[in-house]
């Protein structure tokens, strides 16, 4: 795909995250992401949560709105509706996803407003320095909830597009992020990508493997598998459960079927936030009250 | 309840369970009331529950303006037994104690369960009970076919109009009006109507009717409510996004947007909960659309976080708070002021806001329309504060000229500043420090130029920072806006009416009050000159910034100054005491869920007047 | 099952429920359960947030906390963890249990605490007049929303028995109220019932036909489909999208497998709100600090 | 910066990037420093990141008892050049300018690329510098092995302590006794300070040592943050049940809890957001046990509805606010005063609850045990709020007599009245009027009798209610509670002290300060009575009920009147204007999400004293 734009038209501030983070890996195949599918700086927004992943936006130049603890999804949504020609990116950590923002998580989907959310899904909250996520494993310092489950809430909260990526593998992780996007430009709606992150600081060790050979040793593509389809929600929910040996990456679900919601309500071509800033003639609504 | 003094106008109420149809008529009869030239002031008091319970609507209504209700009922239509005489306290105490020598009750004996001597008690203390078959009339006039007994309200409605002495004609065409989508429907309410007017008529020709001639000219005016004019206020106002989770008593504004939301292009959500409500109102600001919310008190608890963020990232943002008893679920359809320091100190830290404190809602009208105005002139969150009384009693004012309401822009970043920002490779600055403190905004999308915000402290260019001295220069420009809002609030006084004086400025008596509370004060006033007292109404309409010297100044000489509140804490006192170190010598509270009518706070100003004078 | 309490053991104040609301049945038959199971009043709590349906404890002689709007879960959770000793029921509306409250529906069953929650499932927010809650259709009085879906919701997030049934089927609510409360005597932990509730006011009619006709024809019990396997998770999300001409009722999953929370740490024979309420030594702390 | 006045005791500094263990080494020295009989202060300026930028941590100490830090620096052990010269302002502007004549740094020059001028400018300031090579001797000493740079701090801190001139043993037993659990880790650390060590007393034997002696006696003290009181104090208390979810700066009180759970017996958990944290708590507290939370400003804002529940159904509930610089996510790891409305003023309506300000961590200690009290006797949220100054620093402080603290139950219902309830075949009053508010209690579970509550107003049952009277009955019961509970506060005034006074009762000016001011302001008052400047300072611990009379008698005949806030908005100020009607004559407030320094304090209110001694 050829495109105006290089990875270097995405730069701006340094990260202070920790040297080898695996959030480095997502900000540089979001650069690459934009720069190939040509989309330019000022017409994307990235909006995110609080926490390490969080501060996603301020080393990034696009559109960046770095808000609080959990509530990136709604955000998106409100910006969306006035915005819907923007490219919307939502972000977070799996605390902010899972945990303080469960509530949108289980119901900004069945919007299925246009937006992509990327969960930065480490295992800790790495910001308040490893305390347990909701996806951490039961004992993990202290620990006593089992794990949550991104995949299969991500369906039954009726995301249209699911997918799994992780950052050991990050042409995977571009390939996954794009096909992400691309179902929120075509009008089908919502697309969720949980990113199994690298936290060096606070999770490195996944039952005693290092987190990157851990992985490394068990990825299985789903879009290799000649069997997977993609548009069956019971397949889905099956492989979502599948952990050990095989661990699936790749696009769970994708329905095609479902319009966007700035697509169904006629948003698209007539942006609310870009209508006339003017006063309203309301003697309609006052005669009402005569 | 004998010998209780009587107002002026004409106190008509109808009682009845919650599904019987009560605010239909009473609505109706405002509208035909109003349509008369009468001015009507109509509220109701009813439970937290959908169908039973005891629920009652009072109008008044007079040649003159009111804004107020009184607790005694020159007019009862009881729909049900609890109405008269109550259900041993479980959801009603009935209201037969409300009534007075002439008084008519509406009732329909043969489906009640009420002794007789408690007619002949309100007979002997000179009451006139109309005893209408409502329920036979309905089934009658139904002959055979599916009967829905609901409707036997329209059958005690035209009762009232003949007793009111009202134009028939009149009130059916507003009976037309209201049904006005299926025809059916229309006409069989008319017919009702016409039976139970012609059942008065026939019956009771010889018996009392309570009639008032209407004024002789009439004023253009409106009855609606302080919902009804937010959601029209916002429209005004150019809105474009509208997120609301069901709160009463803010509910139906969402309602009353639906009704004009193709038409004036407002996209409409009803999300999972408020936290969504607000951050999704957030971010349609954020992308420059025109976005309100409304809530109650509870809903607004879980707004508090994120109005921080609108308060650092600068995000404008209209919160429409409509208040009910606290604390926790309290009372859930009844009244009281109880959220003012709740909406002035939401959130960790401190921010930039507006606090306005509209006192009917005609007030409502243009403060929510400039709601919109100050929080895109300032980029910061606007509150407009009121409560169920306002939100929910239809009050009758003059049709507001809406001209007086002029659209306020934002400060946008200029083409030649843009192009200068391009040309020196620089980015756009969205917390730029400026003289006034706002820094201009900028369409995200615009060519080459990106926006970035975030709730932590930053600098000019919506970085993080953790520096101290840019703390201290972002908290200073963010503070800035307020010095300059505070300027135009000085300069365009009579435009936004921080605070309003009634009656004589010099007046020695200065009753202190806001928002709901205006209306009663105001008819307070009007009794009190009666009655040779000069006293004057200081209303206050800004809680933040809180227009100190205005209030000092409206307060300056005052010999007694008594503050009238509708809640237990005495909140404005507080706010009061805070800001101009004044104190009150007095103050009147009521924190029984309901609203002061008339003769609850003239009683209590009275004997407040009495012991000042004896004391003093 | 012989016991010595009777239904009238547990009533107490009249319902202001409209005439003909499903919750009704709700009641009666939570009264049922509670006498057959003989549950002495006292030992017994429910917990519900705010709604129509959750003024239920108002109306029932057990012990009974109505809070606020969503919150009726992590209340139980706290007062569970507190006396496990206790039957803890909690009891919330599809407002309150999806909604508002979908942030603990999506957490708290990972827990796996040893609580009943109940959904009163009527489609729309009864106590605020009928506005669209999350499980109404699309389009059902503007709604912008696909339904919530909460047997996938309740499965994905962790529950460890998810049944549904309906108000127009005592009998049935009966037995799948009792399996789940068993679920948790047993110390197997957390059991959710969603409940198909009859809102008589605002949402008597579904796809046209009345409320009762609808789902009479419809209602499929899985418990007599004799291949369904009820601790199959991957069939239970199927038949959890199963819709239409056959609407199934039952349990769609029971996992036997793992510990209540309160069982896995110990505090079911000693319950933290019984402990001796007294001052500490807390000179073992203090003296780390010198 | 030359000529700064400096204070008595030593300020000692080390500065690096997070990750380099600079918390380690100098809660390390303060320990040992306490060990020997020294009053230490030490407090930490760091970044929200994990890994990189630049924090410092400050130990001032000295013989007597101090309470605050200086901003110069006697001895800086600076881990990498930014603490020495900054990154161009980025994460710091460099520590060389709060060196003075003689100060000494600790510095690896080998390893550093800062230019040799700075040196030579240091040293033409009379400033040692003392170049250790930290990372070759950690390279030689691991001699091939896996190296872990991050212990070169172990190094730097063994120059420290022979530049100190402390004990070596007793330091070494210090580090022992940090990582007793790792005998290996412990041995290498104790090293590596060795080296340090030697490497200083072989290099810099004629160079500068900065020595203090001992005090002759040592009193038993501890060295302990506001969090690790806070711990400590909910155990005494009968701490049950803990949730929390993680928020800077109140996140350790949850991990120290958790070292000590399984021997009290606290069921601790971490769930999914303040929402559940909160509610959970009160789940708990209505079952029968002792339970708290903690949080900063941002996670309270979502307790905010939840705290209704609690005051309107008498929920016991004690919440910890730590506070931080807001609006929004602000300056996250910073210190601010700014969080007092919010908390005074959290959710719908009002509701009888108590807010207590902790001055230093022994206050926390007692104010959070007594806090438990509070919320049981009186069945009510109870709230301690303090702030990150408070929360992270460590503070010398006598050893708490635990007895001091006794205690205190709730009213339970008796044997007797359950009899009587049920032969009377009643139901239990979980809302019972009584004369002083409070309603006993009952155990769930109690044979025959249940309990019913309710966020909604209700009867004495626990049933809802919408009548106006019984409304009216329960909250006034609801804030007779208050009544009762400010008759104990000053029956009882010595033991819950909600004001303070400090230095001459009569003296002429009077200082007032909160929460973690105390300090600055008390080490502020023993300078100026050194300079013959008759000060007092009135402390203020009680938010709400606000402790009016004993505020208005401490301040009276005060000629000069200033307040001390950390903060923009003069929360304090405004309570005591709005409570008792006093105008402060002067305020201090620092915004810039850092703590008063003693000179900065002092230089302010020295040239304040100038101003108002020119003009007055
Ligand atoms: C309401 C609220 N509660 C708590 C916090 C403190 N906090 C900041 S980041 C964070 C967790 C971050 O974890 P996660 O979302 O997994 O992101 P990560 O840091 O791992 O990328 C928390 C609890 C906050 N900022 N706001
Ligand atoms: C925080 C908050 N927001 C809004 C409300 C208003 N409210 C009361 S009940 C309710 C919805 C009830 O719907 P549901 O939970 O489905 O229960 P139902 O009435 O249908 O039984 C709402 C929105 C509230 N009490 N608290
Ligand atoms: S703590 Fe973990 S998630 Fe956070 S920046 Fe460091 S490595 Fe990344
Ligand atoms: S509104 Fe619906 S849910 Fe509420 S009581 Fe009436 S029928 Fe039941
Ligand atoms: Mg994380
Ligand atoms: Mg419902």
């Amino acid at each position: 795909m050829s495109t105006k734009y290089t990875i270097r038209d995405y730069d701006y501030k340094k990260p202070t995250w920790c040297p080898g983070c695996g959030d480095f890996t997502i900000l540089n195949v979001l650069k690459k992401v934009f720069a190939t599918m040509g989309l330019p700086p000022h017409e994307v927004v990235v909006v995110s949560g609080i926490g390490c992943g969080s501060k996603l936006p301020h080393y990034i130049r696009v559109n960046g709105f770095h808000t609080i603890h959990g509530r990136a999804l709604p955000i998106a949504m409100g910006l969306k509706i006035a915005r819907p020609d923007l490219t919307v990116i939502s972000i977070g950590g799996d605390g902010d996803t899972f945990g303080i923002g469960a509530g949108h998580f289980a119901n900004v989907p069945r919007s299925n407003i246009g937006i992509v959310h990327l969960a930065q899904n480490n295992g800790v909250f790495g910001l308040t320095t490893g305390q347990p996520s909701p996806t951490a494993p039961k004992g993990f310092r202290g620990n006593i909830y089992r794990p949550f489950q991104p995949i299969p809430v991500a369906l039954s909260a009726g995301a249209t597009f699911v997918a799994r990526t992780w950052t050991g593998n990050p042409n995977h992780m571009e390939y996954v992020i794009k096909e992400a996007i691309k179902h929120v430009q075509e009008g089908y709606g919502f697309a969720f990508v949980d990113i199994i992150q690298y936290c060096i600081t606070y999770n490195p060790v996944i039952f005693g493997e290092p987190f990157i050979t851990y992985y490394k040793k068990r990825e299985y593509d789903l879009q290799k598998d000649p069997n997977y389809d993609p548009s069956d929600i019971t397949m889905a929910y099956k492989m979502a459960y599948v952990d050990g040996d095989k661990f699936p990456i790749g696009i769970f679900y994708r329905d095609t079927s479902q319009k966007a919601l700035e697509v169904e309500f006629g948003l698209v071509n007539d942006p609310p936030a870009l209508r006339p800033r003017e006063a309203r003639d309301v003697r309609e609504i006052l005669d009402k009250y005569k | 309840m004998v010998g209780m003094r009587r107002f002026r106008g004409i106190s008509w109420m109808i009682g009845g369970a919650a599904g019987l149809g009560i605010n239909t008529v009473a609505e109706l009869l405002s509208k035909a009331l109003v349509r008369e030239g009468f001015y009507v002031f109509a509220n109701i008091e009813y439970e937290s529950l959908i169908r039973g319970g005891h629920s009652y609507y009072r109008v008044r209504y007079d040649t003159r303006p009111l804004n107020s209700h009184v607790d005694y009922v020159d007019v009862l239509l009881a729909l049900d037994d609890p109405s008269l005489v109550g259900d041993g306290g479980e959801h009603s105490d009935g209201h037969v104690h409300e009534l007075h020598e002439g008084s008519v009750v509406i009732f329909d004996r043969e489906s009640s369960r009420v002794e007789d001597e408690v007619f002949e008690e309100l007979e002997s203390r000179g009451i006139y009970v109309y005893d209408v078959p409502m329920t036979r009339i309905v089934r009658e006039a139904a002959a055979g076919g599916k009967v829905n007994l609901v409707v036997r309200n329209m059958v005690g409605f035209g009762v009232s109009t003949y007793v009111l002495g009202l134009d028939k004609d009149l009130v059916e065409s507003v009976i037309r009006e209201r049904f006005a989508k299926k025809e059916a429907v229309a006409e069989a309410n008319v017919k009702l109507h016409d039976l139970g007017y012609r059942y008065a008529m026939e019956n009771f020709r010889d018996g009392r009717r309570i009639i008032l001639d209407p004024p002789p000219t009439k004023e253009e005016t409106l009855i609606a409510t302080g919902n009804h004019m937010a959601a029209a206020g916002a429209v005004r106002a150019g809105l474009r996004v509208w997120a609301q989770y069901p709160m009463t008593p803010a509910s139906r504004i969402y309602r009353y947007l639906e009704e004009v939301k193709d038409k004036y292009g407002i996209f409409l959500v009803q999300p999972e909960s408020e936290l969504a409500v607000i951050n999704i109102a957030i971010g349609a600001a954020f992308a420059g659309a025109r976005a309100g919310v409304a809530t109650s008190g509870g809903g607004f608890a879980l707004m508090t976080e994120a109005l921080g963020l609108a308060g650092i990232a600068e995000v404008p943002i209209v919160v429409i708070v409509a208040s009910r008893p606290g604390p926790s679920t309290g009372l859930p359809t009844r009244q009281e002021q109880g959220d003012l320091r709740q909406v002035l100190h939401a959130s960790q830290g401190y921010y930039p806001k507006a606090v306005i404190l509209p006192g009917d809602p005609y007030e409502v009208f243009f403060d929510v329309a400039n709601a919109f105005n100050i929080a895109w002139k300032y980029q910061m969150p606007v509150i407009v504060n009121y409560d169920k009384h306002i939100a929910e009693s239809f009050y009758t004012f003059p049709y507001p000229d809406q001209d007086m309401y002029v659209y306020e822009d934002a400060k946008w970043v200029s083409e030649d500043e843009l192009k200068s920002i391009r040309e020196a490779g620089d980015n756009y600055k969205r917390f730029k420090v400026t003289e006034d403190g706002i820094s201009p905004l900028m369409d995200l999308g615009t060519e080459d130029l990106v926006i970035w915000s975030t709730g932590n402290e930053h600098n000019e260019y919506g970085d993080i920072t953790e520096r101290a001295d840019e703390r201290v220069v972002q908290m200073d420009k963010r503070y800035r806006k307020i010095e300059t809002f505070k300027r135009e609030l000085e300069e365009r006084f009579n435009y936004y009416m921080p605070v309003k004086v009634y009656g004589e400025p010099d007046a020695e008596i200065a009753i202190v009050g806001w928002g709901s509370t205006k209306g009663v004060i105001l008819d307070l006033l009007e009794l009190l000159s009666e009655d040779g007292v000069n006293a004057k109404f200081v209303q206050i309409r800004f809680a933040y910034p809180f227009p100190t010297e205005a209030v000092k100044s409206a307060l300056e000489g005052a010999k007694l100054k008594v503050i009238v509140e509708n809640n237990f804490d005495g909140l404005m006192e507080g706010l009061i005491r805070e800001n101009a170190l004044i104190e009150m010598d007095q103050s009147i509270r009521k924190y029984d869920g309901r609203p002061f009518s008339l003769e609850y706070l003239y009683d209590r100003f009275i004997s407040l007047l009495k012991e000042v004078r004896v004391v003093g």
